[in-house]
Order: structure tokens, then C-alpha cells, then sequence
């Protein structure tokens, strides 16, 4: 081993590190009373929540009993057993799916295009105006904060039942999620090229299409696709007021315990929710994969 | 006794028969006459899901449960092990109730023939007014309500499908219904929660009953088999005697609607069970 | 012709460009030198007005630019081209978009938005391309270049804005030696064939002394120095950079320097 | 005024043909995509029922419902909502931290840079996308079997809920860190577990901590999970008020959970502040 | 005495290290030298094992690197320091836990990924920052450092960890000619007075003549040149750069260069 170093003399050495110790005391201090905070805050909730251990390890036994159940056909057989008698209602679940899928495309479709409509509003690096900003923050974050249930309860007051209800109450919700996460990835592109193209004397308009757009597009893409992936699921919530489609079905299915036909549903979407991982990975790595990388 | 050491503490688990927020208030004081008279703790569990209730039993940890007909037979048809105790007794004595199709009394529907291609709302998968006896009935009738309606949809609760009906949002509604002065309308009604699309609140005569099913017997009471003997008798009893020792507690339940319970088997739910069968049945033969 | 009087830009309490006066005639090649931080790139950004500033008047040809807005702002930054350290081209756009970009302020909105490029205006900006010897990346991505080539990119962007003065900032500051060479020259070129008026921020006084007709000398916002090349002495050198001359003049270093620096003795940060 | 370059745009085009006519299966690839998805669009418009007749009579109702909601007023439920809002409040925050401390370590095996090996890696994403694919109601039903009824199995059903969900986007997070950070780590001498503790984390836990933070906020929305297992939950009651039409205590609610989320975020701002200090929370 | 004995390196068909042989004597400073994508990273990171070569032997006195896994490898990552142009630190940790990172093949892991320095490496990293005149900004986080700044952290964190040999990967590639001199003289100053060997990349010839012993020039992933830097001709300096002699040797250039250079022929890219 080389000795690179020559230690300090002790009393040198001694105030550098109580000048350290002294600075980084103070973020620690800070760093231990939040974690304290938090910890209290948990222990507050686990109380309200009434959580209870030994209960939770006595009967964890319990936890495969109702997959066990919803595995086993009527008959008593295992699922796999009989695939025809498992999957029988396959074509108008496929259907259903489809409508589901179609519903949240809709819904994030809207959603992602308001969205990205207010973004650049939203976003503090490229807003026009203080009050501009100010505002689309309040609205999004009204969008975002009111949960799509209720969007979709007063729809269906305002606008009656029906699918329409639910798609607008998933454009309003996606909106907000989405003009957040968007106006995000815009507060971190690059201003350079926005600054390359401003001195050439282009529009605000302009910089963006041309300067902020390129950069951000596939983020936004892949943010919309995972909505889109969660829209697929909350669609299912939506199933009162007529938008139901695969949801529905899975929660009728759970209720009244026809136990194969959850398990047949659940793979079903299951697979459904690989397919759209897969493929949105694809995407992603197609629309953004190099350039991350290098 | 020794069943209180082995249950020092039991659970009691609740459907909201009417909307959950109102559940907990309603049965505080049954709860705390309940522990008084048992001598242990009582806690009480309000589920928005039948299911969960099924499950909770099944698991061995919801010692007594309060179902309606249609989830108590469900319970026993998945391998429940659970018997009925009590049964809810109307103010005029009988012991069920009715389904009824409801339409808005302006609308110019007579009868279910004026009804195709329009909107039926249904209130929950597994209650039995609200869906079980309907379907069962329209089938009577010769009509597939998902063929013969353009939408037929789950509105939640036996409020919710009146209040769809009363915006506008279904053509028809189905509904539980006992005699003419108590049903699930008429104590909405009272406490003025029915107001139409405009805001106006709406009275008795802006409805109009279409049809009407064969009585379906009322909900149960239904605790675990395999308690103690002695700690279901004490339960049972408990129960009868509530309308007796705490008159205000009993009568808190039901707004007073309800005379005290009686006592009933699991055997007189067999009609229930059948009828379920027979929806489930028609599932497979719709697709 | 351009002309600042009194120019001065604030950020807060710190003046980055103090009561900076000078005139540039049409025509010249003008570098501006200084120790970083002396205010180089707000003075040039102030001037194509990307900062405004807070006193003092820009005038150009008679026109005063310091209070121009709209549209009329944005014709004056297409008249007043910039060229910047780290290009600041448009990674993700391909190599002739991004030298498009440069017609933007004279076309309308719609156009530009949709992508419709006018044929006049995409032989000019291959044209460009083609004077730098890029012609064939056009259909490139910008960010797949090496530095040299995107500064070329950038310098071709400046020149289809069809400008009466060139700003360059620091343009050579991420280049190689030899990519230092090919943008240089090209600054040189547009300046000498086509009469446009070049202003160029430079680190290295051997490059401000090889291509500049004048250099101005900043520190901390001021103007220090303002003169011939061969006007700066040593000594003002020295002022200018607060270094050992031999080190700013980018003699070789002796092949050992005298002596290993004694531990501790490094420069304060 | 400077002299302008001269172009010959005719001699231009002939020596790059490909710029100034692009094929026509280049040029279309956009509009095309463009087309394709608008058609879906509207095919989904007309068969989901849109129509602008109903979209235009709802927007009067909807104006219509907002003058009903002024003023807010809880009525005689104020204690009633605040306990709600306390119930939802622990659940939310004791299943999302829960999921969290789970994901944590189980993202790291779903990330590319951490695993390059994507056969350990599939299996992994897959059985995060389960998870995912499984509905909340099944893991409330799932979790009453264990704990019976109660908010405990409410937050267990968002623990594991939560977890597929985190499962992938802290795997992302990890995806999109600066290489040259761990690089720096390895290079050093440092192994793998140095690498993940000191080059990665404190790259991603900013970032993690922000996701979690929105799912607690999400959380405390949502009424399902928490009004299935019996624990009552301020989504409920909003829900329930909604549907007996009383707009008043409906918009109180609402205004109730602004405020809750703006605390949440506010202390949130606090507590990654203290964490990570303040440039990176800016 | 560090001993390469036909060194290649393959990313896919390309050899980006093509049979490399040299030797390098305890204590001496050697430059790598050559153009953009010669090879120079990558034969450091393949010395520093960060890469694995495809083929050839390492021997650090007698040690064969090549062979090396797990344990023993991560020791001779902790033996052969590297430094980067983009310095490589964690921007979230302050400096001093930075710097401490370079410790972490010395110590049990449970300590290091529980942060319980020993008092000894607090000493020990204190002093190196000592050394470079940053030791104020031990508590301060890494990006908030300047460029120059962080690049002396990432030295100090390389000697930390005790090297027997530096590798220097272009250090002084983003950083200003004011910061440039002080972390060039920083590596000079830890060769003599510590006796370590350094090898760096460098892209100015000047700075490599200034402060190597010897220089190793590279070629499309050869080794083309290995010598005295005095040996280093203006023709091999052509040949390497591709460039006219006088642009890479960075001779003052004329004061104003003869004619202006005629459109269209800038050097090929
Ligand atoms: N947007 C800004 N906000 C606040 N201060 C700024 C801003 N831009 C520049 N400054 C400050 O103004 C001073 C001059 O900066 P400027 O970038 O013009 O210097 P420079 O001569 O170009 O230096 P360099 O050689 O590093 O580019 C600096 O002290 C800088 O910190
Ligand atoms: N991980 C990799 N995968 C594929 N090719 C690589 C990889 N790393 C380097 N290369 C290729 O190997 C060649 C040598 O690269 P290297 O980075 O060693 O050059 P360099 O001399 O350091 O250049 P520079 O001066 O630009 O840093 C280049 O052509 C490069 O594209
Ligand atoms: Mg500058
Ligand atoms: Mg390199």
C-alpha cells in the first residue's frame, strides 16, 4: 500500500472535523426529528388502524385459503383440470375487456391531451405568467385531488348513465395526475435549446414545439401509458354508473363467490396487464431507450 | 362459563340495509346493551360489501352477523357455517317483505311491456329485492332483462336506485317494499332525502308501483355453528330480550318501525337458497 | 452599426455588465475577453436581448433596440444571431430542422408549428450546410454529432437567420484543438465574405489575438480594455486574468515546471 | 446591411434528392399513427354514447350542482368526518409506507442496471404485474380471512396493492440514474451492496419519496378498499353524501380532503426537505 | 511496475484497445494521447477492470489482473485509482462521505453500509481535502461544488483509497484553464512527492508535454507512438491528429491568418 496522504496534525485535524461534525449536525439533528416525526405518525396509524400482530401471524395460514378457493371448479376439480369449464364465459369477457380498454384509452386519451394542453403553464421554467402558473396549478391540482369517484357521481347526475359519465370522470382525473407529472418533466429539460431558439427570434409557441417538445415527448408518452395502465383498473370503479365492462364483471363475479369464473377473470386481466407492461416497455425503450443510455 | 374466556372479546359484522354513514350511530346503543347482557366486549364492524361479510364468517373471526335473506343463503351455499337466530319483524307482524318495480309516476309507464329498450336499475348482486326476486320475477314474466332493457345496472343500495329513478337516471327501479305506509321509499320520504333532478323534493304521489313479487321472508340474525352451545343460547337471548330491556336501544335500530325479533332456523331460508340457485343458473345459460 | 450606452444589467445587488460603452462598426471581428464571471455572456445576451437590461440603450443602425417588444423584439434577435458554448441546438431534431429553426421569425406561425418549410428555405439552410461541409449529416440526429460538428450546425443556424451581427459566446470553449481550428475559421469566413459583424467571447488570448481586428477586455462588468491586439501588453493580461502571464499567454510550459508545488500550496478555490 | 449568401435551390435538390423529397412511407408514418389513433378515439366516442347534445344540457347541470354546493357546511357530521378523515388518514399512511419498505428491495431486482439478466429479472416484473392485476376488492377479501374485518385489513389490502404498484416505478427510477455516480462507486473498489447504498439510493430515494407521498394522497381519496372492510373512510361518506344529493356537506367533504392533501404536502415538503435537502426537493 | 501484454478490447466487431503492450515503471507520469474515440478511456477503465478485456494479460507486479473476481478484484479497483472527466461523484452525499467511498474495499461491509467510519479514514479523508484546500466544504453536498472544486474532491477520493497507480481519464476535460492548472499541478505534486503513478488522458498536447515524463499515443485503438515527450515530432503529432502541425502544437497562430480561407474548404469532417 502507497501512503498518498500525509494525516493532518491533531489540532488542525481537530477543528476540520468539528466544523464538519458542527454542519452536518444540523442536518442531522433535522434528518432524526422527521424520522421521529414519521415514526410517531406510524405508530399514531397503527394504533387507529387497529393493527394487531399476533393475529396476523396466528391465522396468516388463512391467506390461501380464498386463492385456493377461486382455483377449484364447482365440481371440485382444480382449475387447470378442465380449461374449457373454467374459461366458458371467455367470449364475453374478451368483450367486456375490450370495452374496458376502450373506455380508459378514451378517458386518458382526453385526459393526456388536456393535459398537455395546460403543461406548459404549469411548468415553472416555461409558464408566461406568475398568475398563469398560479392558476393551472389550483385547477390541476383540484383535477387531481377530488377523487374520480366523485367526478363520476356528479357526471352521472349531470350527464346521465352511462359510459359517458365514467370516461369524463378518467379524462378529469388523468388531467390533473397527468398535467402534474408533465409540467415535471418539463421543469427538468434542458433550457439550452429553448434558449438556442429563442435568440433566433422565435414565439414562445415555437419554443416549445421545437425546443421543449422534443425533449420531453417520450416522457410523456411513458407517463401516459402507465396511466392509461392504471385508467384500465380504475375503470372497473366506474361500473355503476354504466361503464363498468371487465371490473364489473370481476367484482359481480366476487360477490356472488363464483369462485372460478374470478380466478378465469383475473388471468384474464392478468395477462392483459403483461401485454401492456410489455408493450409500453417496448415503447418506451423505443421512443427514449437509446438516448437514456448514452 | 367458560366460553368467556375463549371469546373475551366477539365481533359483530353489519350490511348497511340503508346508507353506512347512518349504520354505526344506529347501533351504538344495541352494541353496549349487547356487552352488558353477554359480559364481554363487543365491536362493531360496518362493511359496504356482502362479500366481505361472507368472508369474515368464513374465516371464523365475525361471531355474529346480521345478512339480508339473499347473502345469508349465499353464505350457506359457498360452505358457510353459519345458522339464523332472529328475524326482523314488520310493525303489522308479518315476517318479509316485497319487490317492487318502481317508476315515476308522471312517466307514462303502466306495466313492464311499456318498459323495453329502457333503463332498469337493480340495487346490489346479492340482494334479494333488489335483484334475486326481480330477475326471478321477470323471468316468471318470459323477459331477459339484459336483452330486454338497454342498460341494467347495479346502483349500490335500495337509496341509491330510488334516487336514480328520481333523477332520471333509470326508467324503473326495484325496490323493497312492506305495506304501503312502510317501505324503503316512504322512510326517505319522511326524511325528505328524495329530490328530483331540479332539486324540487318529491312526495309519495310522484311515485307509482309496476309490479309487485311473492314475499320474500326478512333478514336474518345468523351466528357461527360452531360456538358454544351455551354461548349461542345467551346470544339468542340476548336478542329476544333487547325490545324488552332496552326498549331504546332496540327502537333506534329501526326508527321504531319494528316489532321485537323471533326466533327462526336456518331451514326457513330454503326458499331463499333455491330462488339464488336459480339466478345463478341463468348465467350460464344467458351467454 | 452598433452602438451601447451605459449599458448595464443587474441581477440582484450584482451588476454582471457596469456602464459598458462602446461602438462596433459594421464589418469587424470584435473579441471580448475576461476572467469568468467578468460579465462576458450577459453582455452579449443582453445585447440580442435575451436579458434585458436594466440601464443604458442598445442602439443598432439607429434602431433602439432596448425597448423593442413583440414581434418587432423577435425580428431584432432573428437580425442579431447567437452562437453559444454549448450549442444549444436541438438534440432530439434532426441536424437541417434544427438549422431551420433559424427561419422561424419569418414565417407564419402555422407554418412553422406544422413543420412546412418552404423549399426557398430549406435549399438556404442545406446551403449553409453545405458551406461547412455537413450537408451530409443533414438528416441526423443534432445530439449524435461530435462538438465540432454540432457548433457547425449552430453556426449554420445563425447564418440562415440572415443576420447583420453574429454574438458568439464562447463558441470554441467544448471543442478540441483541431475542431477549435474548423469553427474558428468558419466565424472568420462569414465575417470576411460576407461583411457580417462578428462579437466573440474567447477564454484563450492566443485565439483573440490570431482572429480578432479589436478586443475588449471586462472585468467584473466593466469595460477595462478596448484596442488593437497587439495594444494588449502583458501587463493588462495579467490585470484581466489575475495569473502568471506566462500561463495566460499559453506559452508551453516549461517541460518540468520549477519545482513540484509544495503541499498546501495550491490556489485558493 | 450584410450581403446574403446565394442559393441555388434547383442545383441543391438534385444533390440531395432524399432531403428535399422525403418518401412518401417517411413522410406518412406520423400522419398515419395520427389517424390511427383518432380513429380508435372516435369509434370510441361513438360507442361508449358520447353525445354533444348531452355533454351541453350536463354542463348546465353541472353549473347548475356547483351553485348548490355554496356555502360548504358539514351539518351535525363534523366529529363524524373527522374521525372518517383520521381512519383514512392511518390507513393510508401505515399501507402505502408498508408497500414501500416491501418494493424497495424487490424493485432492485426488477431493474436493468441492477440485474442485467433478463431471465431473473422477467419473473420478477411479471409477478409485480399480478399483483397489479389483482383486484383491491381480492386483497380485502384476501386479507379478511386473516385479519377479519377492521382497517388492519385495509391496510394490508393497500400494502399489497400498493406494492405492484411501486414494484415498477421505483424500478424505473432506478432504471433512469446517472450510471457515471455507481460507476464512480465500482471503480473505487466498492461491491454491488456499496454500489446499490451509496451510488444508487441516493439517487432514487428523492424520487421514490415523492411516488410515495402521491399514493398516500391517493390513498386518503380513494373510498373503496377502506369502506369495503368495514372501517369506514371520508371516501365513503363523500360518496354517500353525493348520492342523497346534499351538495352542501359534499363540497365541505371535498374542501375537507383539499385541505388534508395540501397538509400532507406540506408536511411532506418538510419532511424531504430534512431528508434530502432543500435543491433537491426545489 | 504495471506490464500490458497484447491488451484488446471488443465491442462487437470493433476493437477499441487493438493488442496494446507497454510497460509502466513505479512512479512515473505517463500521457495517453490521441484523437476523439482512439481508445484512450477505454484502455484505462479495461486497466481499472471496470471493462474486461477480450484478450491479453494485465500484471501489476507480478500480479495478473486479468484473472482477478469478486474480492480480490474489488482490492485491485482500490489499487488502480481512477478519475473522470465528469468526476463521477455522488451529488446527493456531502463531500467528505465522497471522498470516504474511497475506503470502502478496506472495510467490513456492515460498517461501510451503516456510514460508521473509522476515526482513522475520517482523518485520513480530511487531510486529502486538507490537501487540496477544500476541507471547508466537507459538509457541503457534491453538486453544489464547482467543476474544479469536484474534481479535487474525486482526487482526493482516489487517494484515499492508498492507489499504487492513478488512472486520470481526461480530468481536465470540463473544467476551465484557471482550474485546469490547479488540478494538473495536483496530480504532478501527488506523483513526486508520494511516488504514484499516474496515467492520464489528456486532449491538449501542450498540457501533455508539460507535465508528462512520457507520452503513449493512440490510434484508431493501436498504440502508435511510446515515448519521450520531446520525441514527439511535429510529423507523429500530424499523424495523430490529423491536423496541420502548427494547430495542434498550439504555436501562437498568425495575427491574422494568411487569407481568409475560401469557402467550401473547411476541412473535411
Ligand atoms: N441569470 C443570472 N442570475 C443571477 N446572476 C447571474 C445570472 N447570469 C449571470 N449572473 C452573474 O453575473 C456575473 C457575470 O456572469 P457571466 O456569465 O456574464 O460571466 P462570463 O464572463 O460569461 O463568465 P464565464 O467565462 O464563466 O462564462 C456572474 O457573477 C454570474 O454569477
Ligand atoms: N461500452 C461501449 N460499447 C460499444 N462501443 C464502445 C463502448 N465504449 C467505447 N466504445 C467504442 O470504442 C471506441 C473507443 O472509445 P473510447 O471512449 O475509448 O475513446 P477515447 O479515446 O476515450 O475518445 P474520447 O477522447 O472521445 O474520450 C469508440 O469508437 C467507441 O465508440
Ligand atoms: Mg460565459
Ligand atoms: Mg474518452
Amino acid at each position: 500500500m502507497t501512503i498518498a496522504v500525509s494525516i493532518l496534525p491533531e489540532q488542525q485535524l481537530a477543528a476540520l472535523n468539528s466544523a464538519y461534525r458542527k454542519a452536518v449536525a444540523r442536518k442531522r439533528l433535522r434528518l432524526l426529528a422527521a424520522l421521529a416525526v414519521f415514526l410517531a405518525a406510524l405508530i399514531m396509524s397503527s394504533i387507529g388502524a387497529e393493527v394487531n400482530l399476533r393475529t396476523f401471524f396466528t391465522y396468516f395460514g388463512n391467506f390461501v385459503s380464498y386463492f385456493d378457493r377461486i382455483l377449484t371448479l364447482d365440481s371440485g376439480q382444480r382449475v387447470w383440470t378442465n380449461v374449457g369449464e373454467w374459461f366458458w364465459g371467455l367470449h364475453k369477457w374478451l368483450k367486456l375487456l375490450g370495452e374496458t380498454l376502450l373506455i380508459s384509452y378514451v378517458g386518458t386519451l382526453l385526459g393526456a391531451v388536456l393535459a398537455f394542453a395546460l403543461n406548459f403553464f404549469a411548468a415553472e421554467n416555461t409558464s408566461p405568467a406568475r398568475w398563469l402558473l398560479f392558476t393551472v396549478r389550483r385547477l390541476l391540482e383540484f383535477a387531481r385531488t377530488v377523487p374520480g369517484i366523485v367526478f363520476a357521481l356528479i357526471f352521472v347526475i349531470a350527464f346521465g348513465l352511462g359510459p359517458m359519465a365514467g370516461v369524463l370522470a378518467i379524462a378529469i382525473h388523468s388531467t390533473g395526475a397527468l398535467g402534474k407529472l408533465f409540467s415535471e418533466i418539463v421543469e427538468n429539460a434542458d433550457m439550452k435549446p429553448v434558449e438556442g431558439i429563442r435568440s433566433t427570434g422565435a414565439s414562445w409557441l415555437s419554443c416549445m414545439r421545437f425546443a421543449i417538445l422534443p425533449q420531453v415527448s417520450a416522457g410523456y408518452a411513458s407517463y401516459a401509458l402507465l396511466r392509461f395502465e392504471i385508467n384500465v383498473r380504475e375503470a372497473s370503479v366506474m361500473g355503476f354508473v354504466g361503464a363498468g365492462g371487465i371490473g364489473q364483471e370481476l367484482i359481480v363475479a366476487i360477490r356472488k363467490f363464483y369462485y372460478s369464473d374470478v380466478s378465469a377473470i383475473l388471468v384474464t386481466v392478468i395477462v392483459t396487464v403483461f401485454l401492456i407492461d410489455i408493450t409500453t416497455g417496448w415503447v418506451r425503450g423505443r421512443l427514449f431507450g437509446k438516448e437514456a443510455r448514452t | 362459563e367458560d366460553w368467556r374466556a375463549k371469546y373475551p372479546e366477539i365481533t359483530f359484522a353489519a350490511i348497511p340495509a340503508e346508507n353506512g354513514s347512518g349504520v354505526t350511530e344506529r347501533y351504538a346503543p344495541f352494541i353496549s346493551y349487547l356487552s352488558k347482557e353477554l359480559g364481554v366486549k363487543v365491536t362493531l364492524r360496518v362493511a359496504n360489501d356482502y362479500a366481505a361479510l361472507i368472508e369474515g364468517q368464513r374465516a371464523g373471526n365475525i361471531q355474529i352477523g346480521y345478512y339480508g335473506p339473499a347473502s345469508f343463503a349465499r353464505a350457506r351455499l359457498t360452505g358457510v357455517k353459519t345458522d339464523a337466530f332472529v328475524i326482523d319483524v314488520n310493525s303489522d307482524g308479518s315476517k318479509g317483505y316485497y319487490s317492487v318495480f318502481y317508476v315515476l309516476a308522471k312517466s307514462p309507464y303502466q306495466k313492464i311491456e311499456d318498459l323495453k329498450g329502457k333503463n332498469l336499475g337493480l340495487v346490489d348482486p346479492n340482494s334479494t329485492s333488489g335483484n334475486n326476486m326481480p330477475r326471478f320475477k321477470l323471468n316468471a314474466m318470459g323477459i331477459d332483462p339484459d336483452a330486454y332493457f338497454s342498460k341494467v345496472v347495479f346502483t349500490g343500495s335500495h337509496e341509491n336506485a330510488v334516487l336514480a329513478l328520481a333523477q332520471g337516471t333509470v326508467d324503473v327501479a326495484a325496490n323493497w317494499w312492506n305495506a304501503d305506509d312502510d317501505s324503503n321509499l316512504t322512510r326517505m320520504l319522511n326524511k325528505g332525502m328524495v329530490k328530483s333532478a331540479d332539486g324540487t323534493v318529491m312526495k309519495k304521489e310522484d311515485f307509482r308501483i309496476i309490479v309487485k313479487s311473492d314475499l320474500i321472508i326478512n333478514s336474518p340474525y345468523a351466528y357461527l355453528s360452531d360456538l358454544p352451545e351455551d354461548m349461542k343460547a345467551a346470544i339468542k337471548k340476548a336478542f329476544l330480550d333487547a325490545a324488552q330491556k332496552d326498549p331504546e336501544a332496540f327502537k333506534k335500530l329501526s326508527d321504531g318501525k319494528n316489532k321485537p325479533w323471533e326466533p327462526v332456523a336456518t331451514e326457513d331460508y330454503n326458499k331463499t337458497i333455491e330462488l339464488i340457485k336459480f339466478v345463478d343458473n341463468l348465467r350460464k345459460k344467458a351467454s | 452599426m452598433l452602438v451601447l450606452e451605459g449599458l448595464t444589467c443587474r441581477f440582484g445587488a450584482k451588476a454582471a455588465v457596469d456602464d459598458a460603452s462602446f461602438q462596433v462598426a459594421p464589418g469587424s471581428f470584435v473579441g471580448v475577453i475576461g476572467r469568468s464571471g467578468a460579465g462576458k455572456s450577459t453582455l452579449l445576451r443582453t445585447i440580442n436581448r435575451l436579458v434585458t437590461p436594466t440601464q443604458g440603450r442598445i442602439l443598432f443602425d439607429g434602431l433602439d433596440v432596448t425597448s423593442l417588444r413583440g414581434g418587432e423584439l423577435r425580428q431584432w434577435r432573428a437580425r442579431s444571431a447567437m452562437i453559444f458554448q454549448q450549442f444549444n441546438l436541438v438534440g432530439r431534431l434532426d441536424v437541417l430542422t434544427n438549422v431551420l429553426m433559424g427561419r422561424l421569425a419569418t414565417m407564419p406561425a402555422w407554418r412553422a408549428l406544422s413543420q412546412l418549410w418552404s423549399e426557398q428555405d430549406k435549399a438556404l439552410a442545406m446551403s449553409a450546410l453545405e458551406q461547412f461541409d455537413i450537408a451530409a449529416l443533414a438528416a441526423q440526429r443534432a445530439d449524435q454529432l461530435s462538438g465540432g460538428q454540432q457548433q457547425r450546425v449552430a453556426i449554420a443556424r445563425a447564418l440562415v437567420q440572415q443576420p447583420d451581427i453574429i454574438l458568439a459566446d464562447e463558441p470554441i470553449a467544448s471543442l478540441d484543438p483541431r475542431n477549435t481550428k474548423i469553427v474558428m475559421d468558419a466565424l472568420l469566413r462569414i465575417n470576411k465574405h460576407f461583411g457580417i459583424t462578428v462579437l466573440c467571447n474567447l477564454h484563450s488570448l492566443d485565439l483573440a489575438r490570431g482572429y480578432c481586428d479589436r478586443l475588449i477586455g471586462m472585468a467584473a462588468g466593466r469595460v477595462v480594455f478596448d484596442g488593437a491586439p497587439s495594444a494588449l501588453t502583458d501587463l493588462v493580461a495579467r490585470e484581466l486574468y489575475d495569473l502568471e502571464a506566462a500561463d495566460v499567454m499559453g506559452a508551453t510550459p516549461a517541460p518540468m515546471p520549477q519545482g513540484v508545488p509544495a503541499l498546501g500550496t495550491a490556489a485558493a478555490a | 446591411m450584410s450581403r446574403k449568401p446565394e442559393v441555388n435551390a434547383a442545383e441543391l435538390r438534385g444533390r440531395y434528392p432524399q432531403i428535399f423529397d422525403r418518401p412518401a412511407s417517411s413522410r406518412m408514418a406520423t400522419p398515419v399513427v395520427l389517424a390511427a389513433a383518432l380513429a380508435i378515439f372516435a369509434f370510441g366516442l361513438v360507442d361508449l354514447d358520447f353525445s354533444p347534445s348531452r355533454f351541453i344540457s350536463g354542463l348546465s347541470q353541472l353549473g347548475w350542482i356547483s351553485m348548490m354546493m355554496i356555502p360548504p357546511d358539514p351539518g351535525s357530521s363534523l366529529p363524524l368526518y373527522l374521525k372518517a378523515l383520521g381512519e383514512t388518514l392511518s390507513i393510508a399512511l401505515l399501507g402505502t409506507t408498508l408497500a414501500a419498505v416491501l418494493a424497495l428491495p424487490v424493485s432492485l431486482l426488477a431493474a436493468r442496471n441492477v440485474v442485467p439478466s433478463i431471465i431473473l429479472r422477467f419473473p420478477v416484473r411479471r409477478l409485480l404485474d399480478s399483483i397489479r392485476g389483482v383486484d383491491t376488492l381480492i386483497w380485502a377479501l384476501v386479507w379478511i380471512n386473516v385479519v377479519g374485518l377492521g382497517p388492519f385489513a385495509g391496510v394490508l389490502a393497500i400494502a399489497v396493492s400498493d406494492f405492484g404498484a411501486f414494484g415498477k416505478l421505483f424500478s424505473e427510477a432506478i432504471e433512469g440514474a446517472d450510471q457515471r455516480q455507481v460507476e464512480g462507486i465500482r471503480a473505487s473498489g466498492g461491491s454491488a451492496l456499496h454500489e446499490i447504498r451509496f451510488g444508487l439510493m441516493p439517487q432514487v430515494l428523492p424520487v421514490i419519496a415523492g411516488q410515495v407521498l402521491y399514493f398516500i394522497e391517493s390513498n386518503t381519496r380513494s373510498a373503496t378498499i377502506i369502506g369495503i372492510v368495514g372501517a369506514g373512510g371520508i371516501g365513503l361518506q363523500l360518496a354517500e353524501q353525493i348520492r342523497v344529493l346534499e351538495w352542501q356537506k359534499v363540497s365541505f367533504l371535498i374542501l375537507m380532503i383539499l385541505v388534508a392533501v395540501a397538509g400532507i404536502d406540506f408536511i411532506s415538503g418538510k419532511l424531504r426537505f430534512a431528508i434530502i435537502g432543500r435543491r433537491a426537493v426545489a
